[in-house]
């Protein structure tokens, strides 16, 4: 059903009217049953006001060590594989120099730059252009600063995706559930149903265990995700101290993933506790 | 009791702007002058076996009621609700949404509420209610319920004898309520008090004694066609013989007698002869079935069908095969839904062949009566007419459906092809004044009498606005229609709302245009007015 | 006046079941034994009432002809609007009952700037078409209340009303439509002059027990709630014929259900018998074709004439002098 | 009374009838819903409880789930604090369905089982209920037994 | 003239207050129907009403072209000489529109020297009023003679042959019959 009327909404065309009638409807019908005072954050979780990554290009040498780090975010997340690019669903990936950082690239620089698969996924930008255009808000920023997305709430008209400069929002065109291995599928996470936007969300799942994002802890120390709004991170540092690039930031969306790319000297900061 | 037109000093300035807090089964009827026709005079009523039959005026008082006149009523409706389920059902069923409340032309026109056909029925529904469900006996008002009181009753007299049965009404009702019904019940009801008008009662009882309404007596219908006669030898040089109760004709031709004496009925009659002597068609005329109308149809049904008895024994007498009939209304309603259900079945007659196309009138096969419409078409479409359609060129034509063959029977097409070939300039009026949703003439049923002339006024406008409109817009200067009452009252209709239109009949303009074998060249039309009027002038 | 006694008749009923349920804990009287009453008077009473119009005759075929009649096989006859054969007249019976071809039809006169106009007027069709047909439709669902293992069309109806997948129980669209069109016929006959001075109280009273009816669902399902298979287990009950009061479901299920059964049980008695009436009118669903077929009415009766020859005695003389021939010299 | 154009009549009435008639013949022999009204009381007893007593979580469970939803998607509160004063974290993978762990048996599971399993699609199915919920959500493995 | 610009300024309310009372003085269930502003008509007499006043206000500022101004004045005075007025309420709607002007200038009134002009424009309504009646009277009598030319026209055949057939002894019960006692030859057409 669900899907079939996601075809439809989108079709017809009436997926704003819904969106923004349906949220004031579903607004004005919910007679709370839960009082502010019992819900609350859990004790252990990691809180921050502006969550970004810190990619050291240089610390991902291998292709394992890429693949690694995004089957662990994939698995983890159910995220479906249809080994097809028309059909291709994916919350971190790669991609080359020239396609992360189009303007970037010349013909001096080297080689193995050039050919480099550099990792990608959700900006989780300051000014998100895929939240302006929603219609429901199922994509919404968190006060944490996570772009996160509301499948409850989504209803496939992809408006977000065109909005996206990243490429970082995919669209379930098949039921995901075909695209997974029964076997290992994670059962404390949700699958997502067929017509539907999903993306990275930060692993806010994990950030509320008070762990951090499955890539950074699979990447050996390549990744490195802190809060950029305290001075004293880590990943502040690092960025205080290395020369970093972002995607497309003439764009102004203020992408909360940076990129190191030169020198081979960075030393490992240690973790703070 | 009926208001005069005076007004006392004092009220002339300050005329009341409240509406009544009153609903309207509170607020009778008042019997306005020149809206209502008179009362049926007694004798007419006696010659019919009518009950009650007495002279009694509507703007008096003391209506001269037998004294049980609330049981003859209940009774009345009792029996009714017996004999007709459109009747029982119509009364039943209503949820006064008001689509039919602006659909009528006598509320258009006049704007008096009870003229919404709603509460027309209305009117006739709260006495039901008291009587006859158990929630009006229980509930009174609450449940839309009234006593029949002498003010109910004139306040139905007075609002059934200003509907014209149009239907149009029915065409929007969303279960096909049709005021029609319900007013032919309530007529039917005053009947049994011999509460009928004059223009109605005098007819019916001519009809009833002499053949036809006017009450031309047979030398007087064959005189009267021999002035058509002479007049066409005028116009054509041609001199036609019909007959009249000749025994052993294929063919029996019953019109209203509006045609034979009315102008411009008379010219269309003129066309009849004109059409049948050129086909050299073996028919007869009657001068005992010399009515195709039926003013019965106005007080019961009985005496509709007492009247239209004449017709079928008429032909079973004269021996023919099948009827023509003329350009009539009322008549046609008769004819296509009462005829064959009252006084068949025609089995002595054939089913209707043209002798002259060979074609079969399939439509017609129980009945055997035709339309002279469809029969006119036929020979068109099969080329067995030689016409000029340019001697009609000073008319601008627009064409009239008239309520009852457009929403009683469905001949809408037939003439408007026959128009099509018979004249050149031919004008529409707006789509949603035509067809099935065409406007009465404000006269029919019997209302076309003079004494109710604002009445009809009234509730013509909503036609004549729609005249009008082509007259402004495309200069039209001739109303056609297949009605004898249309064609006797719209020209009242037309003189004082849309001056410089007049009225006509189908087959004047067919007479008209019919090139004869062996005729004179023609200068004069039907109307022996110059056949090229302006540039006869000029 | 008739709005507000139909409007406080309404509050009285509401009223009533809330203290018979809530204070004299007459949950069987309200939960088994109205429902079972009311079902038998709808019944009953809606067979007696078509029945009764069974029993007077159609004595003539009157079809309101609203196009053109079949005559000359080349005159393009309107087989709907105008049916000469049982086919058309179930389609335009089809078309006036699932559709409203003749409020579709609907005009209104109307002056427009200056001018006037017989404009469309197509808003009481949609609303009327809206109400009927979210009725139904939500009449339909509640079977799922009544049949132990719910059909499939059931749930394919619950999953289209309920297609925008809005809110939590999902919002039906119907319940919107309902209230919202039921809301619209109440207010054209209070704002609409005309509509307002035809109304009768009967006219009011089952708009507001619709609404009602519509109000307290909605409540029920979206803000009061109850226990829905509590409601399952009576309806259950009541069907089964072994009838249950479960614990515990809340009043404004009885007062749901008090004014459901007083629906059922003033239908029979009022103008919403206009659902048979409709396919029992014979302006629509007669075929025109009384030219072609004799049509019989079962009391006919012999009727006195004015015979040819009483008409001849009365003008021989005259009809001779003019040529006219006669039967006797 | 005679009946005009009764074959008709009788036929649409016929329909009539049926139509309202329907249930009781769709549903002859067929029995009710069977509650057993120990059956909350034995859970208390046996220490197994829902976030929220039986009484409230039957009619509103779906509006408690949605308003956990947007509590942890849209605020990313996780902790809830139930009306006895217990936390649970809310997930309904995780803490409702550790529970309802299985839910497809009948409904008779839920309502008179004294096996106390906590189903859903027993008492969905009963009222022709049918929640998308597993559409993303992954119900448990349904244990064959 | 300085009047005329003021009413020109003030046409649409004082049109409208006008329209209003026309429609006030229908009979009362009617103009309950008539009463509401967004949806005024079931009644095509309103068309020629709201039409006939615009014109008849025009041209009163433009100093009445008497041609014009009648046939406008007639629009209107045609229709209600066929509904249910009285021959004063009939042209009563006429009458208003000092007052309505009067009531919507009373400050400009007040505080200038329009007297003068108040006045004649006042007298020239008045001078509508008189032509209304004519129009009136002309309207009735066209219905009387609607009257007897229809019944002429129908018995004209009938007249016609009067003059040929003998009539002596025939008692006709047909209203027009009565025509038929007019002596020979004095039928010519």
């Amino acid at each position: 059903m669900s899907m079939n009327r996601r075809e439809f909404l989108k079709i017809a065309g009436i997926s704003t009217i819904a969106g923004i009638g349906g949220t004031a409807l579903a607004i004005g019908l919910r007679k709370g049953v839960l009082d502010a005072a019992q819900t609350a954050p859990d004790t252990g979780a990691l809180t921050g006001k502006r969550w970004g990554i810190a990619i050291d290009m240089n610390k991902l040498k291998s292709e394992e060590n890429i693949k690694r780090v995004t089957d662990a975010c994939h698995s983890i997340h159910n995220v479906p594989d249809f080994s097809n690019t028309k059909d291709e669903v994916k919350w971190i990936w790669t991609e080359t120099f020239e396609h992360s950082f189009p303007g970037q690239e010349h013909k001096f620089m080297p080689e193995d730059m050039k050919r480099k698969p550099f990792l990608l996924l959700c900006n989780h930008c300051d000014n998100p252009a895929c939240v302006r255009v929603c219609p429901t808000k199922a994509t919404f920023k968190r006060k944490d600063g996570i772009v996160m997305q509301d499948m409850h709430r989504c209803i496939g008209c992809r408006f977000c995706m065109a909005a996206c400069p990243f490429g970082a929002r995919s669209f379930n065109y098949r039921d995901p559930r075909t695209g997974l291995n029964p076997e290992k599928i994670n059962p404390e996470f949700p699958t997502r149903t067929k017509g539907v936007v999903e993306k990275c969300t930060f692993c806010y799942e994990r950030l509320a265990k008070g762990i951090k994002p499955a890539c950074v802890e699979e990447s050996n120390g390549a990744l490195v995700f802190g809060d950029l709004d305290d001075p004293a991170s880590e990943i502040r540092r690092i960025l205080a101290s290395k020369y970093t690039i972002r995607r497309k930031p003439e764009l102004g969306t203020e992408p909360n993933i940076y990129y190191i790319i030169g020198g081979n000297d960075y030393a490992v900061v240690p973790e703070i506790k | 009791m009926a208001t005069k037109f005076t007004a006392k000093p004092d009220e002339l300035s300050k005329i009341d702007h409240k509406p009544p807090k009153k609903g309207w089964m509170d607020t009778p009827a008042e019997f306005k002058e020149h809206t209502f026709c008179w009362g049926a005079k007694g004798k007419n009523l006696n010659i019919v076996d009518f009950p009650n039959a007495r002279d009694w005026s509507p703007a008096e008082e003391d209506w001269k009621l037998p004294e049980n006149w609330q049981e003859i009523v209940l009774e009345g409706i009792k029996d009714r609700l017996g004999k007709y389920r459109s009747f029982k059902l119509f009364m039943d069923i209503c949820v006064r949404c008001g689509a039919c409340a602006d659909k009528c032309h006598f509320f258009i026109g006049g704007g008096d509420p009870k003229n919404m056909p709603v509460l027309r029925a209305e009117i006739l529904r709260s006495i039901y209610r008291k009587y006859f469900t158990a929630s009006g006996k229980m509930l009174g008002k609450i449940a839309g319920a009234r006593e029949l009181t002498l003010d109910v009753l004139k306040e139905l007299w007075y609002y059934y004898y200003q509907c014209t049965e149009c239907r149009r009404c029915s065409v929007f009702c969303p279960y096909g309520i049709d005021q029609a019904e319900i007013t032919m019940m309530g007529r039917e009801l005053t009947n049994l008090l011999g509460l009928n008008t004059d223009w109605i009662s005098g007819p019916v009882a001519n009809c009833y004694m002499k053949g036809n309404h006017l009450g031309l007596e047979p030398h007087t219908i064959t005189s009267s066609v021999e002035f058509f006669l002479d007049d066409i030898e005028t116009i054509t040089g041609i001199r036609i013989k019909p007959t009249f109760n000749r025994k052993g004709a294929e063919i029996l031709f019953v019109t209203p007698s509006g045609d034979l004496f009315a102008d411009p009925g008379t010219y269309t009659a003129m066309g009849y002869l004109m059409l049948f002597h050129e086909l050299g068609l073996d028919y007869t005329w009657s001068t005992y079935a010399s009515e195709g109308g039926n003013f019965g149809f106005f007080t019961s049904n009985e005496m509709a069908k007492r009247l239209n008895a004449k017709i079928y024994a008429e032909a079973k007498r004269l021996g023919v095969k099948w009827i023509i009939g003329g350009e009539c209304g009322h008549m046609w309603r008769v004819i296509n839904q009462y005829m064959d259900t009252w006084n068949g079945p025609a089995d002595f007659l054939e089913e209707p062949v043209s002798p002259i196309t060979g074609t079969k009138f399939e439509n017609a096969k129980s009945t055997k009566m035709v339309h002279i419409a469809e029969f006119t078409a036929d020979l068109i479409k099969n080329g067995k007419l030689k016409l000029d359609p340019a001697r009609n060129d000073r008319l601008k034509v627009t064409w009239h459906d008239s309520c009852n063959t457009a929403r009683g029977m469905g001949i809408l097409d037939e003439p408007r092809y026959v128009l099509r070939n018979v004249c050149n300039h031919f004008y529409e009026m707006p789509e949603d004044t035509i067809r099935e949703k065409t406007f009465c003439c404000g006269s029919g049923t019997g209302l076309n009498a003079s004494e109710n002339m604002e009445l009809r006024m009234r509730g013509g406008f909503p036609r004549a606005n729609a005249v009008k409109y082509v007259r402004d817009n495309y200069g039209v200067n001739m109303l056609a229609n297949i009605c004898a009452i249309d064609r006797a009252t719209l020209n009242a209709l037309m003189e004082y709302w849309a001056p410089d239109v007049s009225v006509c009949g189908l087959h004047e303009l067919v007479g008209n245009a019919l090139v004869m074998t062996g005729e004179k060249e023609r200068t004069q039309d039907l109307r022996l007015e110059p056949l090229h009027g302006k540039e006869a002038e000029e | 006046m008739r709005i507000l006694f139909s409007f406080f008749a309404v509050i009285a009923l509401v009223l009533s079941a809330y203290a018979g349920v809530k204070i004299a804990n007459l949950q069987f009287l309200f939960g088994v034994v109205i429902p079972y009453i009311a079902i038998t008077i709808f019944t009953l009473g809606f067979v007696y009432r078509v029945l009764k119009w069974g029993s007077s005759p159609v004595p003539f075929r009157i079809p309101t002809t609203c196009g053109q009649q079949k005559s000359l096989p080349w005159i393009k006859q309107n087989r709907i609007e105008n049916p000469s054969s049982i086919s058309g007249v179930i389609i335009r019976m089809a078309l006036e009952a699932l559709l409203f071809r003749s409020l579709f039809r609907n005009l209104k006169t109307q002056l427009k700037d200056g001018k006037l106009v017989y404009g469309e007027a197509k808003w009481l069709w949609l609303a009327g078409l809206a109400f009927h047909w979210s009725f139904l439709i939500i009449f339909v669902r509640h079977f799922r209340l009544f049949l132990q293992s719910t059909p499939s069309f059931i749930k394919t109806i619950e999953g289209l009303d309920s297609f925008l997948q809005v809110g939590v129980p999902l919002l039906y669209m119907t319940d919107i439509v309902l209230l919202g069109s039921v809301t619209y016929l109440f207010l054209r006959r209070v704002f609409i002059p005309q509509v307002k001075y035809i109304s009768l109280a009967a006219d009011y009273f089952p708009l507001f027990l619709i609404f009602g009816i519509a109000a307290s669902g909605v409540l029920m399902r979206y803000f009061y709630k109850v226990d829905i298979v509590g409601v399952k287990e009576l309806a259950m009950g009541l069907v089964i014929l072994k009838p249950v009061i479960p614990q515990g479901i809340g009043v404004i299920f009885y007062i749901h259900l008090f004014l459901i059964c007083l629906l059922f049980a003033y239908f029979p008695l009022s103008k919403l018998m206009h659902m048979a009436g409709v396919f029992l009118s014979p302006t629509r669903n007669m075929v025109n074709n009384s030219r072609m077929v004799r049509h019989i009415n079962p009391w006919n009766y012999p009727v006195h004439v004015h015979t040819y020859e009483e008409y001849e005695n009365d003008f021989r003389e005259k009809m001779k002098k003019a040529g006219i021939p006669v039967e006797k010299e | 009374m005679k009946i005009y154009d009764g074959g008709k009549i009788f036929v649409g009435l016929i329909i009539f009838v049926g139509l309202v008639t329907s249930p009781f013949f769709f549903n002859r022999g067929k029995s009710n819903i069977v509650r057993d009204p120990k059956a909350a009381q034995m859970m208390q007893s046996m220490g197994l409880q829902c976030v929220e007593p039986k009484a409230f979580m039957l009619p509103n469970h779906m509006q408690l789930l949605d308003e956990w939803r947007d509590s942890v998607v849209r605020k990313g509160n996780r902790l809830y604090k139930a009306s006895d004063g217990k936390n649970y974290v809310m997930s309904f993978q995780n803490t409702c369905m550790n529970c309802h762990s299985d839910k497809n048996e009948s409904c008779n599971a839920c309502h008179n089982n004294l096996a106390i399993k906590h189903t859903c699609d027993g008492c969905h199915n009963s009222i022709a209920v049918k929640p998308y919920c597993w559409d993303c959500h992954i119900a448990p493995k349904e244990k064959k037994s | 003239m300085k009047l005329n610009s003021l009413l020109a300024d003030k046409k649409a309310s004082i049109l409208e207050k006008w329209f209003d009372v026309i429609i006030e003085s229908y009979p009362p269930d009617t103009s309950n129907f008539l009463k509401n502003q967004s949806n005024r008509f079931a009644n095509p007499a309103g068309s020629a009403i709201s039409q006939g006043i615009e014109n008849i206000f025009d041209e009163l500022l433009r100093g009445l072209n008497q041609g014009n101004t009648l046939q406008f004045l007639d629009n209107i005075v045609r229709i209600r000489a066929v509904q249910d007025f009285t021959p004063s309420q009939a042209l009563s709607f006429i009458f208003p529109l000092k007052r309505i002007i009067r009531e919507e200038l009373t400050v400009e009134i007040a505080g200038s020297q329009l007297s003068d002009e108040i006045l004649a424009l006042e007298s020239k309504i008045d001078d509508l009023a008189l032509s209304a009646f004519d129009i009136y009277m002309k309207c009735r009598e066209k219905i009387y003679e609607i009257k007897a030319n229809e019944v002429k026209s129908m018995t004209f055949r009938l007249l016609q042959m009067a003059n040929l057939i003998n009539t002596e002894g025939h008692e006709s019960d047909f209203k027009g019959n009565d025509k038929l006692k007019i002596k020979r030859g004095e039928v010519k057409k």
